[in-house]
């Protein structure tokens, strides 16, 4: 390698003006052209495109090039696509830098063509001092599990985990909550079809046992979790149910019990008993104790017997999978006590009028008493405006709510009810738009609100009132009484805090899981092998969240149907003639990659498993000889860049 | 043009019909969707043919000037994608290509017909170089550009087009051979003894992905949309704005003159039961305050009012992008356009119905008019099934057989849809749904050759 | 131009995956900032060996901005910044050593889409390095 | 670039016995005047696209799309902006 001429080909693009509008790209390509090593300089007007790439390969042949940098956008962009490039042409894609100057410099320094210039000279000298310090490096191949873990039994979970078992690949289903189904089965009917949750459900559940390929834990937590793309380790803690039988067998005893717990299921409107199975399909079928509210430990032993097992201890099962699919879902907003009239008697969210109408199965009552007119005040909890910056709000749009009670309002319609919808904007986006006309043209009635000026909700008699100043009729001020106000609540993102630590997975401004590029990889996160499906990104609908589980599903599965994956081979490495064995790297490392290995002839030194080593460079800064070093972005390579960038340019 | 007409011609040869070729998946449509779901099945380890029918992948989003809401240039963020899939190893593309007929002969088991029509531009040779292009006497409008400016009949489709090499127009051909002999290459890439090929395809599994396309505005005849030139529709104003774009600035097409009071009309051919397409279009709120936002970057003394009926900011980061519109100085006027009248200079008058005022009629005068039209399908692929009925809904959009269990999945087993084949939507979801007809393939394939 | 006088020379390490992006988007929203800062990537900001910083001053640079992640960092979560400031510290006790003044190197928590926070921090920095003239071994 | 390569496009027309529809040439014919037109009327100096109409008799919108064009095809540059906002164009080089 030493022998090895350097002979290094620097390409400067023009993008199309997007570059060359700010930065004189020729005067970049004469200063570069005299760098030691340099046989080829050129600028190109897009060196993204198929024939500068082909260009870029004919230059290796022909002038036999070792090393090549092209100086563009962001790495971010074309990093991978010029590494690709330069092995096309039959050299170690290693042996390539990208130099930014289009983010890094013409964007940024749009008010100084000579200031941006000289950067931009600055910045390829760089790359070209990379280069010239550059080894080959092949990627780590790595076998992977054929395997796949997913976090959440909602249907993205669910939609998840039965498209990967469909391939063959093993899914480990993990659900934090005592019954698969997330959100969904809360749902009474669903648009646009008029299914019920329940049943949405239940479809998807019973194809999914039926698979041998599947293990499905709930009432289950990840407590552990180690590893890498196509190698993850995970615990998982299973808690007792402390019931041992199903549902039916247990069923009349269970109605025995008091009702002493509100019921989450129906949104605290009912309560239920210490034994606890949500609803009529509910999986498994098991029914669980809640112990933690359960007061009289005596009485259910008494009545059940045999049947609960109250020495049942939590269980821990360790799971090896190649990827990971994260869909923790969301709750719906649940507004503070007064806003928007929250709390009133009369004053439900839109979650909660599901439950209603399911509980009266189709027919909605409140308290006995019939409903005759409803009012729908929108975008509560969503499109928030912020008062202070410490202030938590939502300031996004939950997208579902316009449609999801455009749908509803037109069931109650058929029942002969009134609907008035107090909303800012109505977002019924695509076909969705049709549930909004037939509500239009069944005579509900729209009433467009200021977000500044809310509605007000009082009591009147055994009415409410509400009071809006109408926008479509030039601010007249409306009084409307009406028997149920809906709150139309967004989403907000399911909070599991021990579990992003776990996993690593961060979260944007608006608290949903962050994608790793929001346009073309939206179900990808910034750590290898770990996808996000469903409403734990974004708030969606049913149909929206099935379609981001089977792409999460889908990356999960180009990671996990192979044998082996490769691994970009930016590891720490030791030389054992070199270390001291200071120990400091070990200390340092975040991941334990790093153990003391006896080197034949050397003895006892420090040594790095590239498996387990994520590439971050701690161990580098503290070594105290330099034994150990980056892969990829050695010392020697950044000094040569800083040496080469801190010289003076002449123009 | 049609795979009928491409028959019709004349040419140096009989028409060449090619062996069989199998592959586990026919991904029909090199959009961003296609793409997404090509690679993802490429990297699963599947042997993908994606068939193109225009002369370069990339479909319609490598047309656009960035992105909203995150504002990425929208050819910097395709070409790498274009790029990848025209490299994968796993992935054949038949491009200029029609799907002509598509017969079921069992699951897993589909034969598929397809015409790759001739460049006449040898594609091994040509470099790209354009001097082809220059030579050539013929100036039509470019389709590229929406017809804002011309091109040759012998032309590269784009700067960034995969691959990015010549192509004749064979409609707008005078035969002089000034193309011909102006290639450099050796022996000349232009080479009209090129005739069709008929491409007989086995495949597991077809991913249909064949987009959309926009409304007419002619037919909205209020607006004058082809007659005044100054009415333009917002895919003019994407190219206008685009780093790729075909002025060296934002002019208006009647003069010349840089607008600086430019309005959108929202929901033109959305929501309209007049011209038959009651849906909503989903993307065109966004991508008109997209728009407003970049020529406010770009003429910065510059007016502009959006008429809106309502605005939809509904997906990740909409909303926000949509108050951070209001705040640049973006007018927002709740008000339905009734009609366009056109002033001596080029100018228009806006009437509109003032909604948030009482709903009276009020008017307004702009320098440019921007026509936020909405997506309409694309119903040709329908008829290419021989034997099977691909349900469409009434608009025409294809129908998904469950689309609470599983949304990409058409009327017909074994065959998916994805991105806005299935109705319109933005980027990401079309790259989701990319994604997720990928998968249902995969689990597919898996089932009926009983790997599981 | 800057005739290699008083204008100083910035040294800027950024971080591949969270404050490196935070600089594109900078350059996205067409933000200015001083010409003069070059810009090398490397993948958390707990890599910056303090030797580094003094092969910077001693280079022809005038100070060195660390970019770091803060907590967001994908590698070392919360502990970057802790990590990074000891690093930093270590790196000012050699400046001093090496008879170099200590505020030549200054750190920020940079996040992905932090361009206006960067690009004020920056100025800053820059000010302050202008303010302390070009580097000279022996200044303290 | 030799004489002894094929000519496939007159190979093509031999064989096939297409012709070039007259509208084709036609336009042809159109587009090399205007070209001249265009042109000549920038002889003795930058003008804009209003000018350029004025002075070869067509339609503003269709000068327009030809000017953009030709600016396209390295033809004609702009030179200078007005203040309503027009550019003047010149001839390339």
């Amino acid at each position: 390698m030493s022998e090895e001429e350097l002979r290094i080909g620097v390409y400067v693009c023009h993008c199309g003006g997007n570059i060359s509008d700010y930065v004189d790209v020729k005067k970049v390509v004469e200063a570069i052209k005299g760098e030691p090593g340099v046989v080829v300089a050129k600028d190109v007007m897009f060196a993204c495109s198929d024939s500068s790439q082909n260009e870029i390969i004919n230059d290796v042949k022909e002038h036999n090039l070792n090393r090549v940098v092209v100086a563009s956008c962001s790495p971010k962009l074309h990093e991978l696509t010029f590494r690709e490039t330069v092995k096309r042409a039959g050299l170690n894609p290693y042996l390539y830098y990208h130099a930014n100057i289009r983010e890094h410099v013409s964007w940024a320094h749009t008010d100084t063509r000579e200031g941006a210039t000289e950067k931009a000279i600055r910045h390829v000298r760089a790359a070209i001092a990379y280069v010239r310090n550059a080894k080959p490096l092949e990627p780590i191949r790595q076998k992977t599990m054929h395997a796949v873990l997913v976090i959440g039994g909602g249907i993205a979970g669910l939609r998840a985990a039965l498209d990967l078992s469909r391939t063959g690949l093993n899914v480990y289903l993990v659900e934090r909550s005592p019954f698969l189904g997330g959100r969904t089965p809360q749902l009474y009917r669903v648009y646009p079809d008029g299914r019920r949750g329940a049943d949405i459900v239940k479809d998807l559940v019973s194809e999914l046992i039926r698979r041998d390929n599947v293990a499905i834990y709930t009432n289950a937590e990840i407590k552990s979790f180690s590893g890498y793309i196509g190698n993850f380790e995970v615990e998982v803690e299973i808690k007792p149910r402390y019931i041992k039988v199903p549902y039916d067998e247990i069923k009349e005893k269970i109605k025995e019990l008091p009702d002493e717990i509100p019921d989450e299921f129906n949104y605290g409107l009912t309560k239920r008993k210490v034994i606890y199975y949500p609803y009529e399909g509910a999986f498994p079928r098991i029914p669980v104790l809640d112990l933690d509210h359960c007061s009289d430990v005596e009485t259910i032993k008494e009545l059940l017997g045999d049947a609960v097992d109250l020495e049942q201890k939590p269980e821990t099962v360790k799971l090896k999978v190649g990827a990971v699919i994260v869909a923790t879902g969301f709750d719906p907003y649940e507004p503070k006590e007064g806003e928007f009239g929250y709390g009133r008697q009369g004053v439900v969210t839109l979650p909660q009028l599901h439950r209603l109408m399911d509980l009266g199965n189709g027919e909605l009552k409140l308290n006995g008493r019939e409903i005759r007119d409803v009012a729908f005040v929108y975008c509560v909890g969503s499109r928030q405006k912020k008062s202070s910056e410490e202030e938590e709000v939502n300031e996004y749009c939950s997208r579902y709510c316009c449609n999801a009670a455009m749908y509803i309002s037109s069931l109650l319609m058929e029942q002969g009810i009134r609907t008035y919808h107090i909303f800012r904007d109505i977002r019924t986006y695509g076909r969705h738009e049709r549930m909004y006309d037939e509500v239009s043209r069944k005579g509900g009635i729209f009433i467009k609100y200021n977000e500044d000026e809310p509605p007000e909700i009082e009591e009147e008699g055994d009415k409410l009132l509400l009071k809006v100043k109408d926008l479509l009729t030039a601010g007249e001020q409306l009084e409307i009484p009406v028997d149920l106000v809906v709150l139309v609540t967004g989403m907000v993102p399911r909070k599991t805090p021990e579990l992003d630590e776990l996993l690593r997975i961060s979260r944007g401004r608006d608290r949903f899981y962050v994608e790793v590029h929001p346009k073309l990889r939206p179900v990808e996160t910034a750590i290898g092998g770990i996808f996000i499906a469903g409403a734990c990104q974004a708030p969606r609908d049913i149909c929206e969240t099935l379609s981001s589980a089977s792409a999460a599903a889908s990356k999960a599965a180009t990671v996990t149907l192979r044998d082996v994956i490769e691994l970009e081979p930016f590891k720490a490495e030791v030389d054992p003639n070199i270390c001291d064995l200071s120990k400091k790297c070990i200390e340092i490392c975040p991941y334990e990659a790093i153990e003391i290995k006896n080197y034949e002839g050397i003895g006892e030194k420090a040594w790095v498993n590239k498996a387990k080593c994520m590439g971050c460079g701690a161990c580098v800064a503290v070594c105290p000889t330099e034994a150990i070093q980056l892969n990829g972005l050695t010392n020697e390579q950044i000094r040569a860049m800083i040496e080469a960038a801190g010289k003076e340019v002449i123009i | 043009m049609s795979v009928k007409s491409w028959y019709e011609r004349k040419y140096y040869g009989e028409i060449e019909d090619l062996p069989e070729e199998e592959y586990d998946v026919l991904v029909i449509g090199g959009g961003i969707a296609g793409i997404q779901a090509a690679l993802d099945l490429g990297d699963m380890g599947f042997k993908v043919v994606l068939v193109e029918k225009e002369p370069s992948i990339g479909g319609f989003m490598y047309k656009l000037s960035k992105t909203f809401p995150t504002m990425d240039c929208a050819s910097c963020i395709a070409t790498p994608r274009m790029a990848q899939v025209f490299h994968h190893p796993m992935i054949d593309l038949l491009i200029y290509s029609e799907v002509e007929e598509i017969e079921k002969k069992g699951e897993g088991d589909f034969r598929v017909k397809v015409l790759e029509k001739p460049r006449f531009v040898d594609s091994s040779r040509c470099t790209g170089c354009g001097q082809c292009e220059l030579a050539c006497p013929v100036i039509v409008p470019h389709e590229y550009d929406w017809g804002l400016a011309g091109r040759k009949a012998v032309y590269i489709p784009f700067d960034t087009a995969v691959p990015r090499i010549a192509v004749v127009d064979l409609d707008h051909c005078i035969y002089c051979g000034q193309c011909e002999r102006a290639c450099p290459t050796e022996p000349p890439s232009i080479d009209f003894t090129q005739v069709p090929k008929i491409h007989h395809l086995k495949v597991g599994a077809i991913i249909i992905a064949t987009g959309f396309h926009l409304f007419d505005a002619r037919l909205k005849e209020n607006y004058h949309f082809g007659e005044y030139p100054n009415v333009i529709h917002a895919m003019h104003m994407d190219r206008l704005l685009a780093p790729t774009r075909p002025y060296h600035a934002i002019l208006r097409p009647s003069d010349g003159k840089e607008p600086n009071n430019i309005a959108y009309i929202l929901c033109v051919g959305s929501r309209d039961k007049t011209v038959n397409n009651p849906n909503c279009s989903q993307i065109c709120c966004m991508y008109s305050i997209k728009q407003a936002q970049l020529i406010m970057g770009a003429l910065p003394l510059a007016d502009v009012t959006i008429y809106y009926i309502d605005i939809r900011a509904f997906g990740k980061a909409f909303e926000e992008f949509y108050q951070q519109a209001k705040d640049m100085g973006i007018m927002l006027v709740k008000g339905r356009v009734a009609k366009i009248e056109q002033k001596e200079n080029g100018d228009l008058i806006v009437w509109y119905e003032d909604i948030e005022n009482g709903g009276k009629l009020c008017k307004a005068e702009h320098d440019l008019v921007v026509l936020s039209v909405g997506l309409l399908p694309n119903k040709e692929i329908a008829n290419v099934f021989k034997g099977q009925k691909l349900e469409v809904d009434d608009v025409g959009w294809i129908k998904p057989v469950d689309e609470n269990a599983n949304p990409v999945e058409t009327s017909i087993r074994g065959v998916f849809a994805a991105g806005t084949a299935l109705g319109p939507k933005d980027i990401p979801d079309s790259v989701i749904e990319g994604g997720a007809a990928a998968m249902q393939c995969a689990a597919y394939l898996s089932e009926v050759r009983g790997r599981h | 131009m800057n005739e290699g006088g008083s204008e100083p020379l910035i040294l800027v390490f950024s971080t591949n995956t969270i404050s490196d992006p935070g600089i594109d988007f900078t350059g996205l929203m067409h933000l200015h900032y001083p010409t003069r800062t070059v810009i090398v990537r490397l993948p958390c900001s707990s890599m910056v060996r303090p030797q580094f910083v003094l092969y910077a001053l001693t280079h022809g640079f005038d100070g060195v901005f660390i970019a770091a992640d803060g907590p967001d960092c994908p590698y070392l979560a919360a502990a970057c910044v802790d990590i990074t400031s000891q690093r930093m510290a270590e790196a000012q006790n050699l400046l001093k050593e090496n008879g170099i003044k200590p505020e030549r190197l200054a750190m920020a928590g940079i996040c992905s889409v932090c361009a206006e926070p960067f690009v004020r921090s920056i100025k800053a920095f820059y000010d302050r390095i202008k303010d302390l003239g070009k580097v000279e071994i022996g200044e303290v | 670039m030799s004489g002894g390569v094929k000519n496939t496009v007159l190979e093509y027309r031999k064989k096939t016995g297409v012709e070039p529809p007259k509208e084709l040439t036609e336009l042809v014919k159109e587009i090399n005047k205007i070209k001249a037109k265009i042109t000549n009327a920038l002889k003795e100096g930058p003008k804009t696209i209003p000018e350029i109409a004025k002075e070869i008799g067509m339609k503003e919108s269709l000068t327009a799309w030809y000017v953009l064009t030709f600016v396209k095809y390295d033809l004609l540059e702009p030179e200078s902006q007005t203040d309503e906002g027009y550019y003047r164009y010149k001839v390339k080089g």
